[in-house]
């Protein structure tokens, strides 16, 4: 593991936000109760990551982990923060330079149906940006792509074929091998496994570990699947509501979980292990984003919540070497 | 069955009509419609008959004692529905809301303004007096409906629709009116003259032709006019039906761009090559184009017999119909000759504008010619458009050749003026001659005619330029619509050459 | 006591599409003790939700159950009429589907749901049915359930959804449920919720419970008894500790040794080579043969479910009768 | 490493797309039955001029004297006119042979364009959102309350009579249904992950609009489609019934029946029922297969 | 809620300027209604009257402006040819065109419905194969022409029904409706037929294709897991959703219907909006034209709305506020 980040996260907020248009405003002028619906998908979070390291990214639905990595894989600006790539600012690129950064890191998608084009053949859909980007020539761009398939773990033999004609497992291949085919040193897997059986689930992170040490690739790895993530991951980040409520390296999280929620967590997994076992039920209902308690976002559901936790928003800090956590409770 | 069964069986008389009446304001919109729901409501000073003669109606008697005075004795006795007398004092009052009716698209007021003075005699005499010789007035007045000053004093044109002041001195009275729908009348009892053979009268309106017959044919409506020429063969075989049929008014014919010297927009040569000079300009030309055309044929295969082909603006027995002047037989042989004569030998090729929403058959009368110009050697392009856009372009002089038709009134000084003498704004003349003839010779003879208050030598004056309008093929008639009438075989109709459809003229058989 | 409540006995069911007739379940059998949770696993489409609809009779065309017995206390549900079974649908036998965004009519109030339901198999007054729709909702902990039955499907989480979903199929206490993969499209802190609910529930009634996944974890935790479906057969079934401590079939094996926790950290998860092959053309004889390390040639003869050790039966020639998975 | 390569999914014949709907079209026999007719009609249009006895849009051809000649009757010029002729004497097999054309010409002439300026601003207004989007549908709005006879009038007004004018008048109306149509699937394309993904991977947009949004919004398209041919045809006919149609001696189907529509009551029968039973037949047969289409390219009935 | 009229109003309001400056250069263009309407002897004199009587002398924008002038002050101007506010005279024909779409509306729905759904229910058999077949007759054929047939066979030759025309009107709501009285039902019930036909078809193909894709449904089986009839499964939860886009959609046709229902109008002499958009256009009134397509404008953007709320009542997952 180097030293400089490949990739850091500075202050990262995505808002959504559905604007007042003009009839809005003069409703509101009139006293209608309407008003600007803000969703934080993503407040505030920092994070770098080094060459070569897997992050682990894990927290409820909807808690902003597909957000963060389209942030981070640059298919949307934030609406705060900066996304640094070796240092430099992506978004103060331009041209070129900036359709490079783009290239350089890539996204494998939740659903391998609905992330390939049903009308485009196997080898448009992963020739297809490397041709447009000149990375292959039309001239070896049968090689190019065969070469790529074959990576993924594809008979190239197919190449001529559809989507449809695949299984899950195979399309989430050929996801992965055009996410590969424009050479890239960065690849955010959100959910990329999810959809898949066991056993299919079983070869496609085999995969993945096999291409990270060839390629030397660094993955954030988007899950709430605690096993996969913990198998893994170097270093897993948790978070709730578009906060990150703690992180640290792996075996630390599992073994020593800090924050309530990752506890609550953890203790909901079923694991194979456990027979018969009385599974047990977080508190309360999972908060709103339009409406997020005030405080750690937690706290409603928190059996250790205090006053303090209502009102003052926890700061990530860092309780033993590398392990960083947000809860009130740790003084 | 004699007219007193027929009436206890049918008290009411279901008619349709196949153009809507737009309005029941008598002096608001020219328009054959509103015209004959007019006539049926209230009177004119003189009436016409069927044949379109002059009769007394609210005037006894009419004479010039001067050829710029003219003395009207009226009818003595007369009512409106609403009781008032009818005087001399609502002839005034009627000339002078004539040209003061507001927002009149097509207003009335050219049959007042030759009128200087109107003088009150005494309540039943009337003197007006013209701006110079006017032999036309008694005409004029045959198209002005009179109202009751008391009765109509400042009322609108709303007022009439809404039945208000629908109030004449006619044989029918208003009951009710849903407009472009149906109007309801009821026999004015205090008819002074004769009396109309239906107490009640139901008077729909029907523009589509198929619907109308179907109409008549189911036995929604005793009584249709307009009949369609498709429908002619089947209506003429039909046991219950009878038919009523008399030659109108209305001729239809061609007109042609003698305004310009040089290229015509829709000539060109056989090749298609623009041709510098305009080829109508040459009487040979049109000549011949008026020889090419078989009017007989169209007139039995287009129009199914609904017309006569005639040379000249009216039928026999019209006052100024030429008598030897018979209409044109076709020659394509000789038609060709003329075109060579006039350095046409291949021909040219003309696109033949017309409407196809107008007249009965329009679009189908102009594909005729088509064929038949085609035939001697001019190719034809034929193209019909609603008369809505037609009818700007034509006004505006855009076409080479186009068919159209005149409704003319009994008087040949009527058409010439309009159609045939140049135009001219002083004189108010030419206001339909869309394609700019002009001759200077007819416009002397026809101002002549139009001071000549003696009727024997006018109609000489208006022979004579309707003649070297003719023979200067200054259109090309083709035939003259026959007005067709369909009812139930129990009735019977006075046909009316002036096409107007009126309760009054129908009765039980 | 007597008998078990349900008995599958050689069920096949069969889709006769054009491209050819797919065997979706070829024989399968199982039984289902009273107040026992059976875990029916499996790859995604070996069979397992067509053998649930086969149960409650709802396999639609063109599929048909062509032939087996299925055993509901001694009554063979395959051959009754269809009148007869629309009164155990929902009432004796439930069933809750996978997928908790649509299995409620979007345009129904939730109410009007529960209630038609309660009305379909018992005479009762609308506000008895409603007052029995209130207690269900407030047995799988939905707070304040007056307010919640005005509300329509779409106004609930996922998880509430599916929690509907649960208190319809209680609302006649069925001797039966199937639950055709009921949490797989939820977070794990609702799976916890809903998983919990079950038990509870299956503790308090006495009521049969077919769970249907593809998540050994979820059945090893709920389930007395497993079955597990490969290529529309049952291949291995016995009490669940059994099983998934001592699988005996190959596949069963390599399953559970896919599971990440099964595995260190940081190296490669074993995993079954090759991928499920098309029902429309099974390799003949044991259809796990082609993926399989033990397969020989006797596999390519057709293998009955045998009784490899006490109360453990598989359908293996080659079974792992004593390696125990890492 | 064995398991690194999978194997190839047992599939037997290479499948494309294409080849898939073909065959999943061909196997209804009613579609066929659509398909093959229309394909006859389309043969009868496209060598009309070899095929009819007469040259029904040359007015020296024609004979005023041959006029509503019964079926089967011989006219002047030795012609036997087997289903009749119509008032100036026009073979009415010929009129109808070349009226089909103009029918299917200014049909599918206009439903491709129609198709193609509006899926163009459908894409755009979904693509892009926003007031690009509120601008675009307000015009379908627009469009969609304006009567067409009006629309029909103002653009033979500004560009006079023809075939083509009619063609346009008919895209006017009908492109809104067009916009529509596309803005409503590409709204729920646009969502998909490849779309993600194919930004993700930094193409151009009028790639990622036309290469990987267009085709996928295809299928709604292609079916509305079907429909507005018919439909074009049919509001031709009306147009020609009001006199807004196309030019009188170039008769479509349309005109030829608003011509005959005169003679209905007069028992001159066939100038109006033969040219009826034309365009019935050419729209049943269009329909059958648009039919069809509906239910292949309907993923949902899909199995 | 109050945010979506608003946004609607304001929007509508732009369509409504829009509409009326295209229908002024368009009827502009078109020709003179001058030229139609007046006498053709009128002289020279007579038109320039007739042109300053009609306020065609101004220049086009200025005829505009006076327009918009008056149209806010609630004047939508006086017909050319029949000399009454345009307003009026489209409020008086408007009871005989809305009782001839709502007629038709309902034989559609009342037909269409049924058959749809028996066909998407039962989409292989014999039936259902009639009925998709015979829907494509509903649109193949004009509209003219299969109203003159109804009238020839219906009217004509059995003498059943009559013709043509409006019949017998009774007086509700101040207003004169002929579906109140025997007579007048029997006069409106060709007309409504013949407008529809093409929407029976719709209806037909819409329910089916609704019902079809419902039936695969996963509500649709949990209800039949539920253990409902096979009736209650279809007419609650199977109807109830196909509604939505019958509703939908037949509320568009129903505002196209008032809107353009001039050839049935005109064939069954029917004296409704149809026939007198047409005859103005025919004559360029261009007061009747403005006001009765801002009528038409105003009814599209509320019917669009009733549809819209109606859709949200039917379809609780459609909240207005989400909507653009
Ligand atoms: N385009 C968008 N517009 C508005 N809100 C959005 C949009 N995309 C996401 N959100 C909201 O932002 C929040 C975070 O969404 P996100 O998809 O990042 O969650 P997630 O953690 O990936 O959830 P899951 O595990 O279900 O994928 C959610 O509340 C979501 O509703
Ligand atoms: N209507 C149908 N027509 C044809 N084949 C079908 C049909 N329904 C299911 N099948 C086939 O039956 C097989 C078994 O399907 P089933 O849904 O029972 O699988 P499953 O084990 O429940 O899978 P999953 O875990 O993905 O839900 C599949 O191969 C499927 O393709
Ligand atoms: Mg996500
Ligand atoms: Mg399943």
């Amino acid at each position: 593991m180097s030293e400089q980040p490949i990739i850091e996260l500075r202050g990262i907020t995505k808002r959504f936000e559905k604007k007042l248009d003009f009839a809005g405003k003069i409703a509101k002028r009139l006293g209608a109760p309407v008003r600007e619906e803000i969703v934080h998908a993503v407040d505030g979070v920092n994070l770098s990551i080094r060459k070569g390291e897997v992050v682990g990214l894990v927290g409820e639905s909807g808690c902003g982990k597909s957000t963060l990595g389209r942030v981070v894989a640059g298919i949307m600006p934030p609406s705060e923060g900066t996304v640094l790539w070796r240092g430099t600012d992506v978004n103060a690129l331009t041209g070129a330079a900036k359709k490079e950064a783009q290239l350089r890191a890539q996204m494998i998608f939740q659903d391998p149906y609905a992330s390939l084009n049903p009308r485009m053949k196997v080898q448009d859909i992963v020739g297809e940006a490397p041709l447009v980007h000149g990375i292959t020539t039309r001239g070896g761009f049968d090689e190019y792509v065969d070469e790529q398939i074959r990576r993924a773990g594809l008979d190239p033999a197919f190449k001529k074929r559809y989507p449809h004609q695949f299984s899950g497992g195979q399309r989430q291949r050929i996801g992965i091998a055009r996410a590969l085919a424009v050479k890239p040193e960065f690849i955010v897997c959100d959910e990329a496994v999810a959809a898949l059986d066991v056993s299919i689930q079983a070869q496609i992170l085999n995969l993945f570990m096999k291409l990270r040490a060839e390629l030397d690739l660094t993955y954030l790895f988007i899950s709430h699947d605690l096993g996969v993530v913990e198998h893994l991951s170097d270093r897993v980040v948790i978070m709730y509501l578009g906060r990150v409520v703690e992180q640290a390296p792996s075996e630390e999280v599992f073994a020593r979980p800090n924050h309530p929620y990752t506890s609550s967590l953890l203790s909901s997994v079923p694991r194979i292990e456990a027979r018969k076992r009385a599974f047990a039920v977080v508190q309360g209902e999972i908060p709103s984003p339009l409406n997020p308690p005030s405080g750690c976002h937690f706290h409603p559901r928190c059996p250790h919540a205090t006053e303090r936790c209502k009102v003052e928003v926890p700061k990530l800090r860092e309780i033993a070497p590398g392990h960083f956590s947000a809860c009130h409770l740790n003084g | 069955p004699g007219p007193a069964a027929a009436q206890t069986a049918a008290p009411t008389l279901n008619m349709a009509v196949g153009a809507p009446v737009t309005s029941l304001d008598p002096h608001f919109h020219q328009l054959s419609p509103n015209n004959a729901v007019a006539a049926m409501i209230f009177d004119r000073l003189i009436n016409t008959d069927g044949q379109a003669r002059m009769q007394p109606g609210l005037a006894e008697s009419w004479t010039a004692i001067a050829p710029d005075v003219w003395e009207f004795k009226l009818r003595r006795g007369v009512r409106f529905h609403n009781g008032n007398e009818f005087t001399a004092e609502d002839v005034v009052f009627t000339f002078q809301r004539v040209p003061n009716v507001p927002n009149s698209p097509s207003s009335f007021a050219a049959f007042v303004r030759p009128i200087r003075n109107v003088e009150v005699v005494d309540s039943h005499t009337l003197r007006i007096t013209t701006n110079g010789p006017y032999p036309l007035l008694p005409q004029d007045m045959t198209n002005l409906y009179i109202l009751d000053r008391e009765t109509h004093q400042g009322v609108t044109t709303e007022d009439f629709n809404a039945g208000r002041a629908a109030i004449g001195t006619g044989p029918y009275r208003m009951v009710s009116h849903r407009m472009g729908d149906r109007i309801e009348f009821e026999r004015n009892e205090q008819y002074f003259g004769e009396r109309p053979a239906f107490a009640r009268v139901n008077y729909r309106m029907i523009t589509n032709d198929s619907a109308r017959t179907a109409a008549l044919l189911a036995g929604d409506v005793e009584f249709i006019d307009q009949v369609p020429t498709a429908d002619l063969a089947r209506l003429r075989q039909d046991q219950r039906l009878a038919m009523s049929e008399v030659t109108g008014l209305r001729l239809i014919y061609l007109a042609f761009d003698h305004h310009r010297d040089d290229a015509s927009p829709f000539v060109t040569d056989a090749e298609g090559r623009p041709i510098p000079r305009n080829p109508l300009r040459d009487l040979r030309v049109r000549r011949a184009l008026s020889m090419a055309i078989d009017r007989q044929a169209i007139v039995d295969r287009v129009m199914e017999g609904a017309g006569t082909p005639s040379a000249q603006f009216f039928p026999p027995g019209i006052f100024s119909f030429i008598p030897d002047f018979p209409a044109q037989r076709p020659d394509a042989e000789g038609a060709r000759r003329l075109l060579a004569e006039a350095g046409f030998p291949q021909g040219f090729r003309i696109t033949l504008h017309g409407p196809n929403d107008r007249y009965p058959n329009d679009g189908r009368v102009i594909q005729a010619i088509g064929q038949m110009w085609t035939r001697i050697g001019v190719r034809t392009a034929v193209e019909a458009q609603p008369w809505t856009t037609f009818v700007a372009r034509a006004g505006r002089g855009e076409f080479s050749a186009f068919l159209i038709g005149w409704g003319s009134n009994p008087e040949g000084s009527h058409p010439l003026r309009n159609l045939i003498a140049t135009q001219d704004r002083e004189r108010g003349w030419g206001a339909s001659n869309r394609g700019r003839y002009s001759n200077r010779a007819i416009d002397a003879q026809l101002e002549q005619a139009l001071r000549e208050i003696d009727d024997a030598r006018r109609e000489q004056l208006l022979i004579a330029a309707q003649r070297a309008a003719f023979e200067d093929v200054a259109i090309v008639p083709l035939y003259i619509q026959t007005n067709i009438w369909a009812m139930r075989r129990n009735l019977q109709h006075a046909s009316r050459a002036d096409e107007l459809t009126r309760a009054q003229d129908i009765r039980p058989r | 006591m007597s008998g078990p409540t349900l008995e599958v006995r050689n069920l096949r069911t069969h889709f006769f599409t054009r491209a050819g007739i797919v065997k979706a379940v070829d024989g399968v059998s199982f039984t289902v003790g009273r107040g026992k949770v059976l875990g029916l696993v499996g790859e995604s489409g070996s069979g397992k939700t067509v053998t649930g609809f086969s149960i409650i009779g709802l396999v639609d065309p063109p599929g048909r159950v062509v032939e087996g017995e299925i055993l509901y206390q001694g009554r063979n549900l395959a051959t009754i009429s269809e009148e007869e079974m629309r009164h155990l649908r929902g009432n004796r036998i439930a069933m809750i589907f996978q997928d908790p965004m649509m299995t409620l009519n979007p345009v129904l109030r939730v109410d009007t749901q529960m209630i038609e339901t309660v009305l379909a198999h018992e005479k009762v007054s609308k506000d008895e049915a409603r007052q029995r729709a209130r207690d269900a909702l407030g047995m799988v902990g939905i707070p304040s359930p007056d307010e919640r039955l005005k509300s329509y499907p779409h106004q609930f989480s996922g998880g509430m959804r599916q929690r509907v979903a649960i208190a319809i199929a209680l609302l006649h206490r069925p001797e039966l449920i199937i639950a055709d993969e009921p949490t797989t499209a939820l977070d794990v802190t609702i799976q916890g919720q809903i998983l919990a609910e079950v038990q509870k529930l299956a503790a308090n009634t006495g009521t049969s419970l077919i769970w249907i996944t593809h998540d050994l974890s979820v059945v090893a935790g709920l389930a007395d008894d497993i079955a597990v479906m490969y290529a529309g057969r049952v291949v291995e079934d016995g009490p669940v500790s059994e099983v998934l401590d001592r699988p005996l079939h190959p596949y069963t094996h390599g399953l559970i040794g896919s599971v990440p926790s099964r595995n260190k950290r940081g190296e490669p998860l074993r995993q079954i080579p090759g991928m499920t092959p098309s029902l429309l053309k099974l390799p003949a004889g044991c259809a796990f043969r082609t993926r399989c390390p033990r397969a020989d040639d006797a596999c390519l003869a057709e293998q009955p479910l045998r009784e490899l050790r006490p109360g453990r039966q598989a359908r293996c020639i080659h079974p792992h009768l004593d390696e125990v998975p890492a | 490493m064995s398991d690194v390569t999978l194997p190839a999914p047992a599939a037997v014949k290479e499948e494309t797309p294409f080849r898939r709907f073909v065959s999943e079209f061909m196997a209804s026999k009613i579609a066929v039955g659509g398909l093959v007719v229309f394909t006859i009609i389309a043969l009868l249009a496209i060598f009309a001029p070899w095929i009819a006895p007469q040259n029904p849009y040359d007015l020296a051809q024609l004979d005023i004297m041959d006029g509503r000649l019964e079926p089967g009757a011989v006219g002047g010029s030795g012609i036997t006119h087997w289903l009749g002729t119509d008032d100036q004497g026009r073979d009415m097999l010929s009129g109808i042979i070349y009226g089909l054309r103009i029918s299917l010409t200014v049909g599918v002439g206009s439903a491709l364009i129609a198709c193609l300026v509006g899926a163009s601003l459908g894409l755009l207004a979904a693509y892009a959102g926003g007031r690009t989007d509120s601008v675009i549908m307000r015009l379908v709005d627009l469009q969609l309350s304006f009567p067409t006879i009006l629309a029909a009038l103002m653009i033979l007004a500004f560009l006079g009579k023809g075939i083509m004018n009619v063609v346009i008048a008919l895209v006017i109306v009908e492109w809104a249904y067009y916009a529509r149509t596309v803005r409503g699937s590409a709204l729920v394309e646009r969502r998909r992950e490849y779309i993600e993904a194919a930004q993700c991977l930094a193409l151009p947009t009028s790639r990622i609009l036309f290469r990987h949004l267009l085709p996928n919004c295809l299928p709604p398209l292609i079916v509305v489609g079907t429909i507005q041919i018919a439909r074009a045809i049919a509001l031709e006919a009306t147009l020609s019934f009001l006199g807004l149609g196309v030019p009188i001696t170039e008769p479509s189907l349309g005109l030829l029946i608003a011509n005959g529509y005169e003679y209905m009551l007069s028992g001159k029968y066939w100038i109006s029922f033969y040219p009826g039973i034309a365009l019935l037949i050419t729209i049943v047969s269009i329909n059958l297969m648009g039919d069809h289409l509906r239910d292949v390219l309907n993923p949902r009935l899909k199995k | 809620m109050t945010v979506y009229l608003l946004r609607r109003i304001s929007q509508s309001f732009l369509v409504l300027v829009a509409m009326s400056m295209i229908v002024f250069v368009g009827v502009y263009a078109v020709g003179d209604p001058v030229e139609i309407l007046i006498s053709p002897d009128a002289d020279q004199m007579e038109r320039e009257r007739a042109i300053q009587a009609l306020g065609l002398d101004l220049p086009l924008w200025e005829q505009y402006g006076v327009f918009v002038w008056r149209a806010l002050h609630g004047d939508l101007g006086r017909s050319f040819v029949y000399n009454e506010p345009a307003l009026q005279l489209i409020l008086q024909k408007m009871p005989a065109t809305l009782e001839l779409a709502f007629g038709s509306m309902f034989i559609s729905v009342l037909i269409g419905l049924p058959l749809g759904m028996y066909a998407g229910l039962k989409p292989d058999s014999a039936g259902s194969k009639v009925i998709m077949a015979g829907s494509i007759l509903g649109f193949s054929l004009p509209t003219f022409w299969v109203g003159l047939m109804l009238i020839m066979v219906f009217a004509v030759q059995l003498g059943w029904l009559p013709s043509t025309g409006r019949g017998e009107t009774a007086h509700f709501l101040g207003l004169q409706w002929s579906f109140l009285t025997a007579n007048g039902l029997s006069h409106l019930v060709m007309p409504a037929i013949n407008l529809a036909l093409f929407k029976i078809s719709l209806v037909i193909r819409l329910t089916r294709s609704g019902v079809r894709e419902t039936m695969l449904m996963d509500y649709v089986k949990f209800a039949r897991a539920k253990g409902l009839s096979p009736a209650r499964v279809t007419f609650v939860h199977v109807f109830k959703n196909i509604l939505i886009p019958v509703v939908t959609v037949v509320g568009l046709e129903l505002g196209s219907t008032i809107a353009f229902s001039v050839v049935t109008e005109s064939v069954f002499a029917w004296p409704g909006m149809g026939k007198l958009i047409i005859d103005s256009i025919n004559v360029l009134d261009r007061p009747v034209i403005v006001a009765y397509l801002m009528i038409i404008v105003l009814m599209f953007i509320t019917i669009n709305l009733i549809v819209d709320l109606l859709y949200s009542a039917l379809d609780p997952r459609v909240r207005l506020e989400g909507k653009a």
